[in-house]
């Protein structure tokens, strides 16, 4: 094995430059990048093929340093299959995407039957079941497909994050939003928001928190960890998933206030400032 | 006189004279000779009616048969009841006591309901009632309210249902129990105990006597304990 | 076959109200595992864990193969779970059920990815020959928790299993059968067993009030009133109706190899880390268990030549 | 869309900074848009309030369950989702399209959470409004609607699991010819006296409450239905009329505005169409040109002065 690259240099920084309790730069993308996909040309053929509309109702893309993660929400809608529909609230179904292009382990097969992916899906659905107001939607049916761009370490926290995002952008209603975050251990010092590389080499879990009870719903550690540093690492997390909170807050409410500008435009009786402009070319 | 067969054993009746042989479930007639088409042992009443009665899982619904069976969907006309047999059966609207076009009866997805088979032919999905048709009274059969349901073997249901059973007197002897056995192997117990607040609510010695009772049903089931052996077992429940 | 129905209306209100006076079906109170039965067959390496009305089978069997070509020095060991409909009839040949996925997974995690066996004492010539373990996971009948049963077995027959002693002198491999020499146990370093809770959470309101208790299967809302219960190896109705999952997979000493909480009904960080440390009581009882079953077992072997 | 990263300055910037978990970067916070919730979110503290659509209670609080504007009417507090599917309302006008044909009845899809119902006795049959329904008109349902077609309909009632049943029993509803279609987010369909607007182009635009907008060909007055130059046999014709080249440019130039207003999320009617058309034909811009995004903001901004 290669030389070995401090996970932790004496002074204090990670290999990455990061501090030890310091989150990678987040960039979060709420609503449909393409223009066309908001407005969405009905051809025949196309509807015919599958009458459900392209375009999400609700998508997020999310980056946490080099990890970057798409979720996309459609629904809820009619239930494709009659048997799926369930008679007094929403049926949930999520598909996870490994792009083969993303890196990390998933160069190999990451076909459809792939377990892992599976057990992503299996993950994001129960975490959301309980969140997801389901009663308001009898019969109908919620589809989150979330893809997987790149990898770099906190695939299950850029999954969560963008299946939480993309539902907002929906307009679902959730009873709470959830945060992930992912911490580890090198040695006695806790690292947030661990990259692949620090991944492979220290001990380290996901938590999936609920920012408005502050409890815990996910909770995921495929590594060995001594029970009496477990305590201090899951704290820690958990304190982290707030700041995460706080930039996913920013975005949403910052993207809501920009669409109920624009749609003030509309209304003759309001005047339009001038702040309003620029907030205009950001969109 | 009670000897275990197995499918395909000859049976030979003894001196019956000239009276018409009957034959149960589990024997049927091939070619002028009796064969057992199940394993059990063999019953004979009054030396002419043959019966085998063995201890299946699957419960093959016969007419007038008591059962418990789960409400899994509601349709125009009926509820479609799963009662453990190969296909669920339907239970009509109608079919309750007093019931009529305007007041339906009050069942969802997921009650529980005590009924007797009306219709139980090969060919055709099993029908339930939930009135005794001759007396048109509901003779205790409805909707099961609260209380518990397990499932245990026919052989136990059938001795259950029996007047004669040691095991559900004692069980009344030890605290108010209501049971309701349906020959498809489920068994509803309940021991709702009329609190002194009056309120029927699960107190909680409700809940721990009709746990109680579970146990010992099942106790009899597995182990086929005797009445010694039950009163053992709800000795050492009762701490 | 119908797909299994349901449990019915009464069944749900019992379990919650049995639940919140802390009794179960079975009369366990509820942080006490079922006690587990390990029959070990003929076989070295096979074992049948019971669990109330939960059996599985595990078994192992060896053979000599080339390394991988990145790995020269490491044997192999690959696990086949598949629950077929023995199990249950919920469960359908060929079609990959969601607890086939977890208890796959976990299996995984529990029994490969956590070194619990050193892959290189498997090697015998580095490069050319090493031994390739395949553990066979059959689920004879599932009265619910069948993860944690299975990861029991598993690793009980990762213990009991022998290889065969081998002898090398340059290229010849020569492989002794039992009657010459005594095969030997694999290295093991540590034995990691899963622990599994089934979540229950129902609003604090209900339970004092004379309302029927919250019967639906999946509560939603905010949980901050919500007072919530941890039932630890489930049977199948506790299971069927459980809110939520935590599994916990440590070792004796009380080094944690996997926590799996996958969403579910959400829980306090106090209640998750009592929950651990519930676990790790449990994980040194059962540890001396399977230390007094594998020894029992041994002791009516007679296989000792020597 | 709305693209924003944690910090200011390019995407490898400083990171977040957590020490001590203050965040120095909250450069947007509730407080100041107290008009804004987010899911989870108190948004009162007591109860006295009664709670409306997008709320639900949590011990003494009310929370949001969705992001959008909140709306007080004195004791009723609500929230208005910024995005979200179709909520139907009885009588709201909406354009669907027949996605399946069942005993007596169509399933359709209007944008709901579920799909809609059309029972084939809430539809105008063929020969007039007097006509019984026939046996046989059950078995010939495919000559009426069927997979694919596009109507407009009406919301006439809900089912027990919220499912809207639509009724075309009226002659302004019906099979729709002569155009195209355009999804929008239904929230920025202004309700209007009526949705069926003959544009000053030559157009006919059909605004569905739904989110779905069916542009197509001006119909004249004396052919439009129930008059005496309209023929009642051909009401589920599929054949198009023919539509001359300016005609099919018009109809692609207010689709194109209609798709711009979309993205820039501007509240669509009849009169602002009429004034974007105006402008762009002022500007001749080139019909492929629409949708190039600095003609698409120069056409928002022209929108929002001339409300000034």
């Amino acid at each position: 094995m290669g030389s070995r690259v401090e996970i932790l240099n004496p002074g204090g920084y990670r290999s990455d430059g990061r501090k030890q309790y310091e989150l990678r730069s987040m960039d979060i993308t709420l609503g449909s990048t393409s223009s066309s996909s908001s407005t969405v040309v009905h051809d025949l053929q196309n509807a015919m093929a599958h009458p459900h509309p392209t375009a999400p109702d609700g998508r997020a893309h999310i980056a946490h340093g080099l990890t970057e993660a798409t979720a996309q929400v459609f629904g809820p809608r009619e239930a494709q299959m009659r048997r799926d529909a369930i008679h007094d609230r929403a049926n949930i179904n999520v598909q996870v995407v490994m792009l083969p292009f993303s890196g990390g382990a998933s160069s190999r097969r990451r076909g459809r039957g792939d377990k892992r992916l599976l057990e992503l899906a299996a993950a994001i659905k129960s975490t959301f079941e309980p969140v997801i107001q389901t009663g308001l939607y009898p019969r109908s049916q919620i589809d989150i497909i979330v893809e997987i761009h790149q990898q770099d370490g906190g695939v299950l926290q850029a999954a969560i994050n963008a299946a939480t995002l993309a539902l907002v952008d929906a307009g679902v209603a959730l009873y709470d939003q959830v945060v992930a975050v992912s911490a580890g251990l090198h040695s006695t010092a806790v690292l947030l928001d661990l990259t692949h590389y620090e991944e492979n080499d220290c001990p380290h879990l996901t938590v999936g928190v609920m920012p408005r009870s502050g409890k815990v719903t996910l909770l995921n550690m495929e590594s060995r960890l001594h029970v009496s540093r477990f305590e201090h690492v899951f704290s820690v997390a958990c304190e982290a998933a707030k700041i995460i909170k706080g930039e996913m807050g920013n975005t949403i409410g910052q993207r809501t206030e920009s669409l109920v500008s624009a749609m003030a435009q509309g209304e003759p009786t309001y005047g339009r400032t001038a702040a309003a402009d620029d907030m205009m070319d950001e969109i | 006189m009670s000897i275990f067969v197995l499918p395909g054993d000859l049976i030979v009746p003894g001196s019956t004279g000239s009276k018409k042989l009957k034959l149960g479930p589990g024997l049927v007639e091939q070619s002028s000779a009796i064969v057992a088409t199940r394993a059990g042992t063999l019953h004979s009443k009054q030396r002419t009616t043959f019966f085998i009665d063995s201890d299946t899982q699957r419960y093959v619904p016969a007419s007038s048969d008591p059962v418990i069976g789960t409400i899994t969907a509601r349709q125009a006309e009926s509820y479609r009841v799963d009662i453990g047999s190969a296909s669920p059966a339907t239970l009509d609207f109608l079919a309750f006591e007093g019931a009529s076009k305007r007041n339906r009866p009050s069942l969802r997805v997921g009650s529980l309901v005590y009924a007797r088979v009306s219709v139980a032919q090969r060919h055709l999905d099993p029908e339930i009632q939930c009135y005794d048709a001759t007396t048109g009274k509901s003779a205790g059969f409805g909707e099961l309210k609260g209380g518990m349901v397990i499932k245990v073997g026919a052989k136990t249901a059938r001795s259950l249902l029996s007047p004669t059973h040691f095991l559900l007197p004692l069980l009344g002897a030890q605290f108010p129990l209501e049971v309701a056995t349906g020959v498809n192997g489920r068994v509803w117990l309940s021991s709702v105990e009329k609190a002194a607040s009056g309120s029927s609510t699960t107190s909680r010695n409700s809940v721990k006597n009709t746990i109680a009772a579970i146990r010992c049903v099942q106790a009899y089931d597995e182990e086929g304990l005797d009445a010694k052996g039950i009163l053992a077992l709800l000795a050492s429940l009762s701490l | 076959m119908p797909r299994p129905t349901s449990p019915s209306i009464p069944e749900k209100e019992f379990l919650v109200s049995a639940i919140q006076q802390s009794l179960r079906l079975d009369g366990r109170p509820l942080t006490t595992l079922r006690e587990p039965q390990l029959i070990f067959g003929s076989e070295l390496g096979w074992v049948e864990c019971v669990m109330g009305k939960t059996r599985v089978l595990a078994a192992i069997d060896a053979k000599m193969v080339k390394p991988a070509a990145d790995r020269p020095y490491e044997g192999m060991i690959n696990i086949h779970s598949e629950i077929s409909p023995m199990a249950s009839s919920e469960y359908e040949q060929g079609r990959t059920s969601d607890e086939e996925v977890t208890i796959t997974r976990m299996l995984d995690k529990v029994l490969r990815r956590s070194d619990a066996l050193d892959k290189e004492s498997l090697c015998v010539v580095a490069g050319q020959r090493v031994w390739s373990l395949r553990l066979t996971i059959q689920f004879l009948s599932d009265g619910g928790n069948m993860l944690d049963c299975a990861c029991l077995a598993g690793i009980v027959a990762l213990r009991h299993f022998r290889k065969p002693e081998v002898d090398v002198e340059g290229e010849e491999v020569t492989i002794h059968s039992p009657e010459s020499r005594a095969p030997l146990p694999l290295a093991i370093h540590h034995t990691p067993i899963c622990f599994t809770f089934a979540l229950f959470s129902f609003p604090t309101t209900q339970t004092g009030s004379t309302a029927a208790p919250l019967i639906s299967t999946l509560p939603s809302g905010s949980f901050s009133t919500h007072q919530t219960y941890a039932l630890l190896d489930p049977d199948l109705l506790e299971e069927t109706l459980a809110h939520g999952t935590l599994s916990i997979a440590l070792n004796a000493q009380s080094e944690l190899c996997v926590l799996q909480k996958m969403g579910g009904v959400p829980l306090d960080q106090a209640k998750v880390v009592r929950l651990v440390e519930l676990a790790v009581e449990k994980a040194k009882e059962l540890e001396i268990f399977i230390e007094r079953s594998l020894k029992e077992d041994w002791a009516g072997r007679g296989l000792e030549v020597i | 869309m709305f693209r924003f990263t944690s910090s200011t300055g390019k995407a490898r910037s400083n990171p977040v900074y957590v020490q001590g978990f203050d965040n120095k970067d909250m450069d947007w916070d509730a407080e100041t848009n107290a008009g804004i919730t987010a899911p989870g979110e108190t948004i009162v503290s007591s109860l006295e309030f009664m709670r409306g659509h997008g709320t639900f209670p949590d011990g003494d609080e009310v929370a949001a369950t969705v992001a959008g504007t909140l709306q007080r009417v004195n004791k009723l507090i609500s929230v208005k989702p910024i995005r979200s599917r179709y909520t139907p309302e009885i009588g709201d006008l909406v354009v669907a399209r027949i996605v399946e044909v069942q005993p007596r009845r169509w399933k359709v899809d209007a944008n709901g959470r579920q799909d809609a119902v059309l029972m084939l006795s809430s539809v105008n049959l063929p020969g007039g409004i007097q006509r019984r329904k026939l046996e046989s008109d059950e078995l010939q349902m495919r000559t009426f609607f069927e997979e694919g077609d596009l109507l407009v309909a009406e919301v006439q009632a809900f089912f027990a699991d919220g499912a809207m049943s639509l009724h075309t029993r009226s002659l302004r509803y019906g099979k729709l010819r002569n155009g195209q279609m355009i999804t929008v987010p239904p929230i920025l369909i202004k309700r209007l006296k009526s949705h069926f607007c003959a544009l000053t182009c030559g157009v006919d635009v059909i605004l569905g409450i739904n989110g779905y907008i069916w542009v197509s060909k001006h119909v004249k007055e004396n052919q439009q239905v129930g008059e005496e130059g309209f023929d009642a046999e051909s009401v589920y014709s599929n054949k198009n009329d023919y539509i001359d080249a300016t005609t099919r440019m018009a109809i692609v130039r207010v689709s194109n505005i209609i798709k711009i207003m979309a993205r820039y999320y501007y509240p669509i009617s009849d009169i602002v169409l009429n004034q974007a058309y105006d402008w762009i034909v002022e500007n001749d811009y080139e019909l492929k040109d629409l949708l190039n995004e600095d003609i698409g903001e120069a056409l928002i901004a022209a929108m929002s002065t001339t409300y000034q």
